[in-house]
């Protein structure tokens, strides 16, 4: 065990990666002498050299796409977009290319690359660089999905990614890199495609993934006080998402929130709401509820940005409106 | 990273050279008290790109612009939205997430931008606003409006492939169109070498069948007066491309000490001072004593002084102005997440 | 009453809103002297001249940025994407220019443009060329989202397109375009923001729009030989969404399925299915069933094509199953 | 419209010209059997891309090529592949659709690809492939394999922004890559001059720092010639980029009957036929007798006849393998519709 920040966990993932495997490099704006917007891979350069933390004109679609013939031809390239409000400009090459090339060419060949990438509220950066756009990357076929809470998983989910036939889309969230935590970077652990269920408890069910995790155990650490026990669950991975962990879940206690920071409609919480509802109907006392983003641009005004995604506050009233 | 062509003559008369002056002055004071907007606190996050170092880019530039003109810009378009001659007040509200800002707070220093001045808007995705100066300059032609639409942006936007896009466009459609590019030499930590092979960015533009120049931003004159020439061509079909270089005398953002970049090389790029050297050249020509420009800065001082008071003063958005804007008004706004699960939740007869 | 084509409409209500308004203009890839890869500016460049059909380079991204800027400046362009799966490299200038610039900069100003652009499967285009993602689009704060299923609608519908402050994006399916059916196209129609309930029936709500809309109506036909009544929903614009009308009927039947073209997982039956759980949870007998395209890319095999997404047989299928 | 550079002398010798004419039959046969399969109802789809009047395109690079040398493609295709060496009778099972295709009769003709001949993929984007030889190109240099790796596309992908950002990374980087545009006079009705001011497009290559040449196709021994020079210098760390004119000799796809050109210039344009050049040079030059050369001919015939039968005899994928290649074989499939539907209205104990 140790006490590390989400950020040198991802940092540590990549350079135990890149030691044990020659074939990872790292491409992307800033990514090598600067050492990353948000300083994950900050002093890999010294170690690993500038052939490997290649530093990019600003060219976000041919970022991904040369990261596509890369990983088509012998590296295990991480491209990094510096936000994923950026993605934007690089869907193309990540639906059209990345995602398909394994399917069209009849399974010839796969796209084994990891896009990182940070995104979600917290830095008053404004409407271009706040979004959470996961809900685009799970409606992709071919795509995985990963979005980690926590360091331990950060590190872990990484490298997982990294040993993936298939291109995988790794999104962190801005507000989390400098949260840090008892984590067991041994490489025993499995979280891939696994949810944690971080809190237990009997009344109801929160299902979350990457920043609102921590909401979530604050809501419930104050509905816990009122005597409601939740129990949250991580999902990690939104491909693979782990519905067995949900269903069991559900199934004992039957009422449900979900929660997700991207705009509410077709977003991730609609996905997970109706999955639920499909699998888990007849033992659902209540309609699954989503807490989500609101349908607008986030300002950058604190107070509107922060009053624009779900707070512990916000979970912790509607879950206490369905209990009631 | 230098520019080694010859800048072009300058045109402008020498009674313009005040003016320049003033103009670049009000930047650098703006941008000084932006930096300590964000020190105080006070300002909406640190996302705050400064352009000192820039002024004579912007101050040129916007000289040759009329009345009827738009623009867009990039993140560190401060100094070219002053220049175009907006309220410093308005944009310190703005830059501070203030109600009272140019954009009711949801835009920010990135996201400015004002109507009213043909400023189309800041825009916080390098090259995102590039292309919107070809639909203005089709807008333009169609409505025969005599406006010229200049997109403004950084070196690093030369990555970008929709300003080639754009610029392919504007030559083949013959646009009123300017794209001005100001080199700063850097983007975020990337010297302008380490981002391509070839820094002489006006072929690039010729080979594209536009106009193409490059100017040296340490002479304000040269600047307005090379500006004056392409917007000129613009106005009458002959699309063009303009790269200014310059030194961004600071970090990226407010957060970004440079380490980068050796304190020699900074120092010498700061000697590249464009207000600096302007008011030298007033003063060797004549053509204003130093009391006058040393009243002139303390009047700029104090009226930016009183910006950060007016940003300080001002309330924040109210929360439900949220809701407002996403689409026109008298269409419905988005339902508030808290309204759904009241309605939802108080639907269950169980 | 005319007898008129999907294709014929639409480029009626394009006529019909250039002549009635100056300041639209249509601006996309082969849209003048070719006609459109569809045909549906076919002459349109004879009668308006190539300062109003704009034939572009091949450059996406440029055209819908090109298209926000005129917006903006006093014209009001109908900007044309080929193939909705050419949305990937445009998608930037879409979501993070088009459909946010009235909110950024507070409420100044608006960005009235129509994104036209036809997708959907039935012509073994492949991968590439045949998708369905206004899933991505609906996710979107800031756009409003048509996707037409008759010729009456979509004549309308354009029409009204033209008239909106805000973006539109105009979705077509290129197996519609030769529907030829009976339509009225004086202007008092107003199918806004209002589903169609194109068919009643007391035993299930069929919810879906574009060309599955025909299917579900041809699954009804069918159902209706073994006594099985459908109400079909047709959404006719996915933003706004007509809840109200689907939950009149949802209430009083109780049994749901939604349709959709496009991938399952977060796509817009995931929405729908959420949507209508969380308004109507308490009428309803069973989970609303989500009938949708695979969760894979869409192979140039006719077969395999016609496979990966709902078919008449598969909704009637469901829905026996459902009632069953 | 016409490429007025004097194309670079060709420095192939003679005997190869015999091997190139062949090759340039072989596609034009294939692609008139192309045009047969989908006569005869036997495509899938109608979006078939001839390469007819760019055969030497295909020809001159390709011969130029080492076997460690990978590319991609546009949707017009073919010509290159089989240049390459692709087996003609899984390229038409695959424009059939059919399993025996080089894609199981998923990718069809503008998703053709073949790992074994280093053929990354066609692509149906247009500029969608152009990219990834970036990304080749950083694999060959850092595990020194020595090979190259070239972007085919036509001049409609000129303009594409995401060209030139793989231009300026090329040469930035001094990859061994090289771009290849097939310049057909047409994007589909777009003629060349209506889509650019500036049709030396070698210009724009070498603004980004690239070597830069434009060739006429007529002569297929200036192309092989040509590229020979750049796909060396590029495996010495040049990148470059390479323009062939020609002429697409009919319409876009196959239902267009290009109404939009004049028959005269159909006429003009066919003459610029690099296969009937070749064979004209063979005879004239006494390299080969016009026996021996319309032997090589039938026999061509008769084996691209063979590809037809091959496809049509050949069966539909199985609908199941709908579920495969989705993720890598060991991953999961994605769960059918029809397998949830059956599993969630099975689960209710109503
Ligand atoms: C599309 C996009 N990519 C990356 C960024 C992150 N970013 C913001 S500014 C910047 C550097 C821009 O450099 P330049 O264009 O030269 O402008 P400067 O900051 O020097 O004024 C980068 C990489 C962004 N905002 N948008
Ligand atoms: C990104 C994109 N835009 C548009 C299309 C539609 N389209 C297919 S081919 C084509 C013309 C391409 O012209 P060119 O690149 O010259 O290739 P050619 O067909 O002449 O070989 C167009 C517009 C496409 N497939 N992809
Ligand atoms: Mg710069
Ligand atoms: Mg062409």
């Amino acid at each position: 065990m140790v006490q590390i920040t989400y950020r040198d966990a991802l940092r540590q993932a990549l350079i135990d990666a890149m030691e044990a495997d020659e074939r990872v490099v790292v491409i992307g704006e800033e990514v090598g002498r600067y050492g990353g917007a948000y300083g994950v891979t900050k002093g890999l350069i010294d170690t690993f050299g500038g052939d490997r933390l290649i530093d990019t004109p600003i060219s976000e679609p041919a970022i991904i796409g040369a990261a596509v013939g890369a990983a088509m031809t012998g590296l295990r390239p991480v491209a990094e977009l510096m936000y994923v409000d950026f993605l934007g400009m690089t869907m193309d090459q990540l639906t059209n290319q990345a995602a398909k090339i394994r399917y069209m060419f009849g399974g010839q060949i796969g796209v084994p690359m990891v896009l990182r990438t940070q995104g979600g509220t917290g830095r008053s950066a404004g409407a271009q660089h706040s979004q959470s756009l996961e809900a685009w990357v799970m409606h992709m076929p071919g795509l995985r999905l990963v979005m980690p809470a926590t360091a331990e998983d950060a590190y872990h989910l990484l490298r997982h990614a990294l040993t993936m036939p298939d291109p995988v889309v790794f999104i962190e969230h801005k507000a989390l890199y400098t949260r840090k935590e008892e984590a067991d970077l041994t490489t025993a652990k499995r979280p891939w495609g696994k949810a944690a269920v971080r809190r237990e408890g009997q009344d109801v069910v929160i299902v979350t993934y990457s920043r609102q995790v921590h909401y979530a155990l604050e809501a419930a650490e104050a509905l816990a006080k009122d005597g409601i026990e939740a129990t949250v669950i991580d999902l990690r991975t939104l491909n693979p998402l782990d519905m067995e962990t949900v269903i069991e879940h559900v199934e004992k206690i039957g009422r449900v929130a979900v929660v997700s920071e991207g705009p509410m409609t077709a977003g991730v919480a609609a996905e997970l709401a109706a999955r639920i509802t499909e699998e888990c109907f007849d033992f659902l006392h209540d309609p699954v509820i989503r807490i989500a983003g609101e349908d607008i641009p986030i300002s950058v005004s604190q107070e509107l940005e922060a009053g624009s995604v779900p707070s512990p506050a916000l979970i912790g009233d509607a879950v206490r409106r369905l209990l009631s | 990273m230098t520019d080694t062509r010859p800048s072009a003559s300058p045109s402008a008369s020498n009674a313009d050279l005040l003016g320049l002056y003033r103009t670049m002055r009000r930047i650098r004071t703006f941008e000084e008290r932006v930096g300590e907007l964000f020190v105080r606190g006070l300002s909406a996050g640190s996302m705050l790109h400064l352009s000192i170092g820039e002024e004579s880019a912007a101050a040129g530039v916007a000289s040759a612009m009329r009345p009827e003109d738009t623009f867009t810009t990039h993140h560190r378009g401060h100094g070219i939205f002053l220049a175009r001659g907006a309220d410093p007040s308005r944009m310190m509200a703005e830059i501070a997430g203030k109600e009272t800002g140019y954009c009711a707070g949801k835009g920010g220093s990135m996201h400015i931008a004002d109507m009213a001045l043909g400023h189309l808007g800041a825009n916080a995705i390098v090259g995102g606003g590039i292309p919107a100066v070809v639909g203005a300059g089709l807008s333009a032609k169609r409505l025969k409006t005599g406006s010229v639409s200049l997109a403004f942006f950084g070196d690093g936007a030369m990555g970008q492939g929709i300003l080639y896009e754009s610029m392919n466009m504007a030559a083949l459609w013959e646009l009123p169109v300017l794209f001005v590019c100001i080199n700063n030499q850097y983007g975020m930590g990337t010297r302008v070498d380490q981002a391509t092979r070839n820094e002489a960015f006006d072929e690039r533009a010729r080979a594209f069948g536009l106009q193409g120049a490059m100017v040296d931003g340490n002479d304000v004159e040269a600047v307005a007066a090379t500006a004056k020439d392409l917007v000129d061509a613009a106005r009458a079909g002959k699309p063009g491309f303009l790269a200014i270089s310059c030194y961004r005398f600071f970090g990226h953002a407010r957060m970004d000490k440079s380490p980068y970049r050796a304190e020699e090389e900074e120092l010498a790029g700061r000697q590249r001072d464009p207000v600096k050297i302007a008011r030298a050249a007033l003063l060797e020509r004549g053509l204003a004593p130093g009391s006058a420009l040393d009243a002139l800065d303390t009047e700029i001082a104090a009226e930016m002084d009183a910006t950060i008071d007016f940003a300080a003063a001002s309330p924040a958005p109210p929360l439900a102005s949220m809701f407002r804007d996403v689409f026109a008004v008298g269409e419905p706004e988005p339902e508030p997440v808290r309204t759904r699960l009241d309605r939802v939740l108080s639907k269950e007869i169980r």
